[in-house]
């Protein structure tokens, strides 16, 4: 598996750790400019040290759903091109602001991700890659609403917590109902638990169909 | 046909309103359409711009969200003193009704649970039973909006809710009439919120000055010994006040104010220093 | 072994506390074993003596149900006003709040009911919907403990119901203490029952007497023109304390009381006499 | 059919009702003695209008359930011998009391039907007729509980009201329900619907089984 260009595993304190070259966000250690990733905090960084290929390339144009206070938006646009950053709270966009300071292809959008006719006039269309961490009822649902920015060869890469979807039912039989949902507009790519790095968590590399 | 953000933007317009009102039914090659439109002149304008009116659009709309939170704080916060006060209220008088019928009989919320969980056997005790239930779904409203402002009152006024705990937070924000207000609001103010009567009588001459309104429920005044109490409760309106400031001015977490609160109550705790000399 | 009513019973006791208390797995031939007993000589004779003791047992249970429902009653009515009250608060916050997120949003039990209806959008939405839903509930917990109170007055007092109407007559009861006090209070009291603080200040001299107290939601006396109300107030309170001792003494239905006091209210009406003069 | 002794055709006002010998109660007319009957008044009366046999003798014992202020129960004392009269309510035993005032063989208990301990060291056994008349739901489990009271070859005579049983369902289901719940203990004997006297109201007559 390779690591696209911009990720790098890089020498932090003597450990070998995931990395992105850009402005420091939350107190993570730099070095030489590169920043450590921590898999603990972002889902799209334990897909990497799982394996997983999220699809992530160099100056992709890419969506990000449920930024929350930019933490794994941050690396995501140190990576990438244009990065459109959706998140529907207020009170994180204060953090997701101050890290679209210093990264001029970050673009905040104070959004609701279950309704994309109110950022498709800003959003452009034919991007490469749509990630999707929302801690909501119905994640597959969003995702299908959101297909409409990907071009037919893009990337889903998506973030299910079982907990979100339904706190009563087993994990397995919900993610097994969320890809049921999903395989209508997309086809799975690769899923994988992401534990030990998130509990209940389940990562999805998919494609349009 | 859905146009983009920028469709009819002036050079020297942001576009933030745009940003924040418009809608698409569709996205579309909007860097391509803006050159198309005249609008800039290369891709990477296009983005430049789009970064200052997405940045400004979500500074503006997080800035209103984060200042209609206080408002419904402060009707949050009187609700949940409504349905407290009353679920109490419909408690004893269950309690007096159900004592008339069985000496057996018990007496606040925990008693209308268990009456609620009986079967009625006359036309009294369904009412009466009723009446429990009615309690009982107050005391879970008071609840669930104690819960609601703990959420909302960390969102609107997170080094406030830190140093105040987020009910007298929100009980703050309530007597200030917002975050706004109290931002603006002296420190003397500030300590006896909540104490309007008391001030008044002191004002006319009738009463002592109260040394704190509502912020006594706060466990550095009220765990303060009485004669550093006076202190103790400046202290704390002072650090209140600093963080509503920064609430409503900066808006980031600042956890050094509790650890500055903390060091400043040790010393008027084990200090000499008490109310008359402070 | 099961007993009969009157095992071990004195020639000179009823027995009517037997019949009320007692119990028995099952029925026997109870003629015959009380003669057997040596209780009577005969069955005509043991006839005779149930005949005394259930008459007897019927009537001291009939009047202590009815004294216990008119307790019944009070904590009915008082139940009553408490739920109204709040469901009248509870919607006054409901539109204060629901005006802060909606300019088209109303007021009352009714807007209420309109906003439960409806889906809640956001967590505020919800607490919103919810507070709405405890209005309703306490609306309809009153209108319940109305009819409870219409029927339970009309049992335990007829003629003060039929005269006061069910609510008034459940409110003087509240009022007075019961049926027993009612019965043994004067006319003059029951005039100003629930005037008691227009009463006082009276007594200290700082007001006039008070013409009439809760009575005066009656048609007889709000309906009344001014300068004959407290007429009209007298002579109600005189036909309401009446009513009430015949419920507490005799229990019948009295239909000419009502006729009395139209005729009375007519010539009131009618006639010169007004309140300086009477 | 043939009335018992005790009740008869008697001329009222040019018009021949039913009737017995006994003290006026509830103003009805009284000729030489003999008080009407009001048929609308008293299912019992109207289960005899409708030719029905009830199964009350002269100088029987009867229980009589649901007695409420008496009107019917009157009539049956003036028949009966030992007439029990059991009412629940407080209200109704006033004009109950009055009427067993002038009739000796009238006991009145202020008893729920559904608790026969309550009153089974009162009211004796070998009964030749047990009257029920309650609007309670559960009619058919009361009549079993006071079998108890009855003889071997005594008579039930119930009426059963189809709404206090089940206002939501259609009489006929409610009756017929009712019917097998009673056959537990009971034999039917005759069972006919009261209209045009009492609407909604089936009356049955019984004996133990």
């Amino acid at each position: 598996m390779a690591l696209p260009d911009g990720v790098q595993y890089r020498t932090f304190d003597g450990e070998e750790r995931l990395a992105t070259r850009g402005e420091a966000v939350y107190g993570e250690p730099v070095v030489d400019g590169w920043r450590a990733w921590d898999a603990h905090r972002s889902k799209l960084g334990a897909m990497y040290e799982l394996g997983m290929e999220p699809g992530l390339d160099a100056g992709d144009r890419v969506l990000y759903l449920g930024a929350a206070n930019g933490t794994t938006a941050s690396h995501v646009a140190d990576v990438a091109g244009p990065t459109y950053a959706v998140e529907f709270a207020a009170r994180p966009m204060r953090d997701l602001l101050s890290v679209a300071e210093t990264r001029g292809n970050l673009f905040p959008l104070l959004k609701d991700a279950r309704n994309p006719e109110t950022y498709a006039h800003v959003v452009e269309n034919g991007l490469d890659l749509l990630v999707q961490d929302v801690a909501t009822r119905g994640q597959a649902r969003v995702a299908r609403a959101n297909q409409r920015f990907l071009h037919d060869d893009g990337r889903l890469c998506l973030a299910i917590k079982a907990r979100s979807e339904d706190a009563t039912r087993e994990p397995d039989d919900v993610f097994a109902d969320a890809l049921d949902d999903l395989r209508e507009g997309y086809e799975i790519l690769d899923s994988r638990r992401l534990d030990p790095f998130h509990a209940d968590h389940l990562a999805v590399v998919a494609t349009p169909r | 046909m859905s146009e983009g953000w920028f469709a009819g933007l002036a050079t020297d317009q942001v576009g933030a309103e745009r940003v924040r009102e418009g809608s698409a039914d569709a996205p579309d090659a909007w860097p391509d359409r803006a050159i198309e439109a005249g609008v800039v002149t290369s891709e990477e304008a296009y983005y430049d711009r789009l970064h200052e009116a997405t940045t400004a659009a979500a500074r503006t709309a997080m800035e209103e969200r984060e200042r209609a939170d206080d408002q419904q704080v402060i009707h949050a916060v009187r609700a949940m003193d409504d349905a407290g006060r009353m679920a109490n209220e419909l408690a004893e008088r269950v309690a007096e009704w159900a004592g008339s019928r069985d000496a057996a009989s018990g007496t606040g919320i925990d008693y209308c649970r268990e009456l609620a969980a009986t079967d009625p056997a006359e036309p009294a005790d369904e009412r009466l039973v009723s009446l429990a239930e009615r309690a009982i779904e107050l005391d879970d409203e008071r609840d669930a909006l104690e819960r609601y402002v703990e959420r909302v009152v960390r969102d609107a006024a997170p080094n406030l809710a830190a140093l105040a705990g987020p009910t007298l937070a929100a009980r703050l924000l309530a007597l200030a009439g917002g975050l706004d207000s109290m931002a603006k609001t002296s420190s003397s103010t500030v300590q006896v919120l909540g104490a309007e009567e008391a001030l008044f009588a002191h004002l006319r001459g009738q009463a002592p000055s109260p040394k704190h309104g509502v912020i006594y429920v706060h466990e550095y005044v009220r765990g303060t010994r009485p004669e550093k109490r006076g202190s103790a409760a400046r202290a704390l309106a002072g650090k209140l006040t600093i963080a509503a400031r920064i609430d409503h001015y900066a808006g980031d977490r600042r956890p050094s104010l509790e650890a500055d609160l903390d060091e400043r109550m040790r010393r008027i705790r084990t200090g000499g220093e008490d109310d008359g000399a402070a």
